[in-house]
Formats: structure tokens, sequence, C-alpha cells
């Protein structure tokens, strides 16, 4: 117990050292998620604007034969 | 091809001179900028002399970048721009004649009106030389690196507020140097290596600058 | 002799034609057709080498234009939507820098004069360009294409804005141009109809060519 | 023209074949890069990236919390340099990668290094601002004060900032091909410049040397403290990789999804 209070006190640096740490790893995932959600986002707009594409694709082509 | 260089040089002093108080404009700021300082830092000589030369060096600065937000913004969209781009004059050198047109309408005002205001700012009369020369060095590559800025934002959105963003950073150097020449000046050291630096920078600019410039414009005419 | 081969424009991402090929001998004409957005300034822009096409080749005289810009600039005359005009400087003025640029120094305010005389402004010499007309302003942006020869027009849409006589004067002066060996290409808007139906007619259109 | 030149006919004009999916750009320039292909490669470096940078951190934090031995002169405060120093080495690499992925984009109109290019700004920045912040963090308890003008800091100041501009041209035009153009003419500007912006704030720094500085990252450096800083740089470089893929992946996406909306519009 002791041993993890000495550990989280950093010799009285506390205030300085988990700060750092704490925000850099809070900006580094924020932007990893925020790239992550954003090629999901993407990927799903793509996924959607094709099947779109390939109905109206299809249609004409019936049109087209008719 | 001189003849050519010359013509577009005298066409944009002609502009100006007929549209008058536009190339005022900046030195207007630059002196209303140096006069707002004492009111804000309060009047007395030896704090005022302290910084004078950096209050000096710091306003120069935002009014010849203020200035050349138009420098090819006009042309950009009256189609001069693109007639310029064809003629047989090379896109590097309507660049220079240019921003050369530019400093003669605004740069020399600035130079002109900085001792007026190194009075009002209580600066050591030892270092109006080292002023004058300062600025005389840095107006031109001030010029020089902002029209690759104002080449860069040619039709973009808030056009002004984008080329403080890009242009201020790369004005770094040259208000470092001038502001320890002229207090080199101040303190009787020699001032010569500060301005030997801004000379550089002059040179290096003249070289790189056209270039960029026109590559920057071409892509905007693309 | 000004030629394409499957010159092919891309916009921003989209394309706006492809596989596009003319030849035009000295003294030709080509008239581009179509609706807006049909890529009849684009097509204009490429032959002046404002743009880079995204394939294909622009040559003249067998030599692609891309090897030497700054030759092809000096071949040729553009005259586009923009006029190109400061208001603060009169006519003559306006048109003399012009004059400078393409023909140099010597002569240039007379030719300036005489090319404002063709197109029927040379009484505005003096008058600063902020107070002409829509019409006016459009002969003086022509008037560019007289000031020094250069055997290439790329005229986009010039008869905007012009009325009957301004419209003589400048078939007049593509007649005359062409009757030299000169090279015309002109772009019309969606109404106009090229008046001589033998004329090249270049339709720029997306999808199927309808002629 | 009357007089009969000969002429080909327009054809057609947009190549409407099925198996092209999105927009002229990417036809034109197969023959330079190949942005399926980057896919595909991308696909697959992507889990390893994401589990070197998940072992990397894990035993970098390990060295940098437990492992390692306080200084004698800092004591444990000296454990930011470990986030501190990686991040600030990583905010000069992910600039240098910015302005060399521009100049191939500018040369060889690549698509994806413009697209790397793009895709990196937003990384370095937030590199950037982490180096300022910790730097922050680490100077108060060394130096007394939060904020020093000091040379170093200066300089990655200026960096940031040179970040933000590129990241605003890159987004102020409503055609994005130009916004990357610009932006990479810009990265480039700002690349020859940044030696001589540090040059300049080296010199200004000595001229106004502050009495109470503490000099930073002493000559000599344990073996006991480099091995966390190679850990964590090692971390860093990883994702940075992993991220630029996965936002490279986005924006040939975002490209593609451009394409099919262009060719809804115009058919």
């Amino acid at each position: 117990m002791e041993t993890v209070v000495t550990f989280v006190e950093m010799g009285g640096y506390a205030g300085y050292i988990w700060p750092a740490y704490g925000l850099s790893a809070l900006v580094l995932i924020v932007l990893l998620l925020a790239s992550l959600r954003g090629l999901r986002s993407r990927e799903a707009a793509l996924h959607d604007l094709q099947r779109q594409d390939d109905f109206a694709a299809v249609r004409s082509r019936r049109r087209a034969r008719t | 091809m001189l003849s050519g260089f010359l013509e577009v040089m005298r066409r944009d002093v002609r502009l100006a001179v007929r549209q008058g108080m536009d190339s005022l404009m900046a030195v207007v700021f630059f002196v209303i900028a140096c006069v707002l300082f004492p009111l804000g830092v309060g009047p007395e000589p030896q704090t005022l002399a302290r910084i004078a030369s950096g209050i000096l060096c710091v306003a120069a600065l935002l009014a010849a970048m203020l200035s050349l937000e138009r420098l090819f913004q006009a042309d950009y969209e009256d189609g001069t721009l693109e007639q310029v781009a064809l003629s047989p004059l090379p896109l590097e050198a309507v660049v220079v004649a240019k921003v050369a047109a530019h400093w003669l309408v605004t740069g020399l005002p600035l130079i002109a009106a900085s001792p007026v205001l190194a009075i009002l700012l209580q600066l050591d009369a030892k270092s109006y030389p080292a002023l004058l020369a300062a600025l005389a060095l840095t107006t031109p590559t001030l010029s020089l690196i902002g029209a690759v800025g104002a080449a860069l934002v040619l039709g973009a959105r808030r056009g002004g507020v984008l080329l403080a963003l890009l242009v201020l950073p790369l004005y770094i150097p040259e208000l470092i140097f001038a502001v320890a020449a002229i207090d080199a000046a101040g303190f009787g050291y020699p001032v010569q290596p500060h301005l030997l630096l801004l000379a550089g920078l002059l040179v290096a600019a003249v070289v790189l600058v056209p270039w960029t410039a026109a590559a920057a414009l071409r892509q905007a005419l693309a | 002799m000004f030629s394409a081969s499957a010159l092919a424009c891309v916009r921003g991402e989209r394309a706006v034609f492809a596989g596009l090929s003319f030849t035009l001998a000295p003294g030709g004409a080509l008239v581009l057709v179509g609706a807006n957005g049909a890529g009849k300034s684009s097509l204009l822009r490429l032959m002046a080498g404002l743009l880079k096409p995204a394939a294909g080749h622009l040559a003249w005289d067998g030599a692609d234009i891309a090897d030497d810009y700054e030759a092809h600039r000096r071949r040729l005359r553009y005259v586009g939507h923009a006029d190109a005009l400061k208001p603060a400087l009169s006519v003559l003025e306006n048109l003399r820098s012009w004059s400078v640029l393409w023909g140099g120094r010597g002569g240039a305010a007379e030719r300036a004069e005489a090319a404002l005389e063709a197109f029927g402004i040379g009484r505005l010499r003096d008058v600063p360009a902020r107070y002409l007309s829509a019409g006016q302003r459009r002969r003086l942006a022509l008037s560019r294409l007289l000031v020094a020869p250069a055997p290439l027009w790329l005229l986009d849409e010039p008869r905007t804005a012009l009325d009957v006589d301004a419209i003589a004067r400048l078939d007049r002066e593509v007649q005359r141009h062409r009757q030299a060996g000169g090279l015309v290409v002109m772009a019309l808007h969606g109404g106009e109809r090229p008046r001589r139906p033998r004329r090249s007619i270049l339709r720029t259109r997306r999808r199927r060519p309808v002629i | 023209m009357d007089d009969g030149n000969e002429m080909s006919e327009a054809g057609p004009v947009v190549r409407d074949r099925p198996g092209e999916r999105w927009g002229g750009r990417w036809n034109v320039f197969n023959r330079y890069a190949n942005p399926t292909r980057f896919m595909q490669l991308s696909a697959k470096l992507v889990p390893w990236f994401a589990g070197a940078t998940v072992l990397l951190m894990a035993a970098g934090l390990y060295f940098a919390l437990f492992a390692s031995p306080p200084d004698y002169q800092q004591g444990e405060s000296v454990r930011i340099m470990y986030v501190h120093v990686p991040a600030a080495w990583m905010a000069m690499f992910c600039y240098t990668s910015m302005a060399v992925a521009s100049a191939i984009g500018l040369i060889w109109r690549h698509p994806v290094a413009e697209m790397t290019a793009k895709a990196t700004a937003p990384i370095g920045a937030c590199f950037t601002f982490l180096a300022l912040v910790t730097g922050s963090l680490w100077g108060k308890p060394m130096w007394g004060t939060w904020w020093v003008w000091d040379a170093r800091l200066t300089s990655v100041l200026v960096l940031f900032f040179l970040y933000l501009g590129y990241m605003a041209l890159e987004n102020a035009f409503d055609d994005p091909a130009r916004g990357t153009r610009a932006a990479g003419i810009l990265a480039l500007v700002g690349f020859v410049n940044v030696p001589i912006i540090k040059f300049s704030v080296d010199w200004w720094n000595t001229l106004h040397q502050p009495a109470s500085v503490v000099r930073m990252g002493g000559p000599t450096i344990d073996s006991s403290m480099l091995i966390p800083l190679l850990v964590m740089a090692g971390a860093f470089t990883c994702y940075y990789f992993w991220v630029v893929l996965v936002r490279v992946r986005g924006e040939i996406i975002a490209s593609r999804i451009r394409g099919l909306r262009l060719r809804q519009v115009h058919g």
C-alpha cells in the first residue's frame, strides 16, 4: 500500500507528472478515436452511395433495354 | 522583357497613387498602432525607450502584412492576373515587379514615418541610423515573404485572417534581427552583424520568393 | 497548325471532358458550343496553357505546347470572361500596359490607339475605365487582340454585352486575322448559334455527342 | 474554317464504364499512384502498427514510470521527459514527413502523397501541442514558472503555429484539390524557414538570456534513462504510422465519395 502511495506521489511531483501523462494519453487517444470514427463513417457513407449507384445503374440499364 | 517588367511596376504604382488612401492606410495603421502603446504601457520615457524598437518593428511588420492582402487579390478578381500570366513576361518577374511596386508605395512611407514615431516613443537618438537601416532591409523582405502568403490565399475563404496566420510566423526572424540591430545601436554594440543577417535574409528572399510565389499563383489560376 | 489529341480535362475531381481531338490549320476557326458546364471555358484555358490537360496533348506545328509554355504564350491572345480592366486608369492607359507587355515599348501607345479605333472606342481614350458601360468594357477587352500580332486568338464568349456595331467590328477583325493566316477559337454562349453553318463546330458535351 | 478544316468531333466525354467507380482523377493518374493498391497494403499494415504501438507503449510506460531511476538533480520530475522529448521529436518528424510528402505530391501529383501530407498535419499538431504542454509542466517545478522564453520552447511554439497555418490553409478552399496544393507549397516554404526561425530564436535567446534557466537535458544521458526514452519514441512513431494510415484510408474513401456525388450531380 505504501509503495503505491509513494509511487502516486512521485516524490512530490505528482501534480506535474500525472497531468503530463494523462493529457498525453487523452490527446493521443482522442486523435486515434476521431481518426477511426472518421474512417468508419466514411466507409459507411461510401457503402450507401455505391448501393444507390449500382441500383441506379441497374435501373437505367433495364430502362434502356425496354 | 525589361520594358514589360517596368510597365507592370509602373502600372501598380500609378494605381496606388490614383487610389491614394489605399496605400496610405498602411502608414496610418503604423502610426496608430505605435501611438496605442504609450497609452497601454504608460508614458514613462525609460519604459518607452526600452521597448520602442520592439514596438516600431512589430507595428511595421503588421502594417506591411495588412497591406499585402490586396497584392494579388484585385488582379485575381478582375482577370488581370491571368492576362499577365499569359503575357511573355515570366510570372516570376511579374511577382518581383508587383512586390517592388508594393514596397515603393507602402514600405518606403513606413520607413519615412518611422523617425517621427521614434521621437514619440523616446527611442535613443543613437539608434536612429540603425532603425532606418534595419527597416530599409526588413520591409522588402516582409513584402516578398508576404507575397507568397498573398498568392497562397487567393480565392480562399477569410483570406485576411488566414494570411496573418500563414505569414506572421515566417516574419519572426525579421523581427528578431531588426530589433536586435536597433537595440545594439542603443547600447553602443556593433550593429553590423545584425544588419548583415537582415541583408542575407533579403537576398535569400529575393532568390526564393519569386519562384515560390509564381508557383502559388499558377496553382491559383489553374 | 494547332491540334489536340485525346484531350481530357479534370476540374476539381470531376472529369469535364475526355478524348477530345481537333486540328486547326492556318486561317481556320473553331467554334465551341455546348451547355453550361460542358467545358467550353475549360477547353479555352487548356488551349491557353492556364490549365494542364489531365491526359492528351495540345500541339502547335507538331510540338507539344507543354514543352515550351513560354513560346506558346507569345503566340496567343486570350479574352476570357473577366475584362481585366482597372477602373482607376483611363482607357488608353489600360490598353497601353498590355501593348507594352506584348509588343514592347516602341510605338506602344500608337498601337493601342489603333486598336481602340478598330473597336470604335477611340474617342473614349482618356475616360477612366470606371465610367464605361458593359459593352464598352468588352470592346476595350477585345482591343487587346490588336495591340500586337499573335497567330492564335482564344475568345471566350466574346459577343457577351456587345451591340450590333461591335459584333460587326469583331467579326471584321476575326475575318482579317484569318485572312492573314491567323487561327481563332471562339466559345459561343448557350443561346447563340454560329451564323454560318459550314463552320467547324466542336460541341463539348458530357456523355453522348449530339450533332 | 469555312474552307473545310478537318476536325474530329468530340467523343463521349465522361468515360462512364461500370468499373470506374470514382471520377476521372484516379484513372488519369493511375500510372503514378494507385490508391487501390494503397488500400490493400494499408489494410495489412494497420493491425501490425496498432499492435506495435500498444506493446511499445506498455513497455515504455513501464520503463518510464517504474523501471527508471529518478534523476539526482531533478528527482522524479524527470519522468516527464519520457513523454516530452519523444513528443518534440515527433513534432519535427511529422513536419519533415509532411514537407516531403507535399513535395512528392506537388512534383509528381501523387495523390497518396498529397493525402499523407494532409493526414500528417493534425497528428503533428497534436504532438507539438503535447511537447509544449508537457514542457510547461516540466518547467514549473524546474524553473519555477510555467513558461520561459527559452529558445527551444519558442521554436516549438512557432512550429505549432506553422501546423495551424497549414491546416487552416488546407481547409480554406471549396475545392479540396486546391487546398491541398496551396497547403503543400506552404509546407515547403515553412520547411525551408524552420532552420532560419530556429537560428533566429537561438540568436535572440543569447541576447536575452534569462538568468534563472536551468538548461534542459544535460550533455550526458544515462542508459537507464535512454532506454525508456527510445522505447517511448518507438511507440510514438508506431502510433504515428497507425493513425496516418487510418487517416489516409479515410481520405481515399472521402475522395471516392466525392467522385460518386459528382456523378450523381453531373450524370
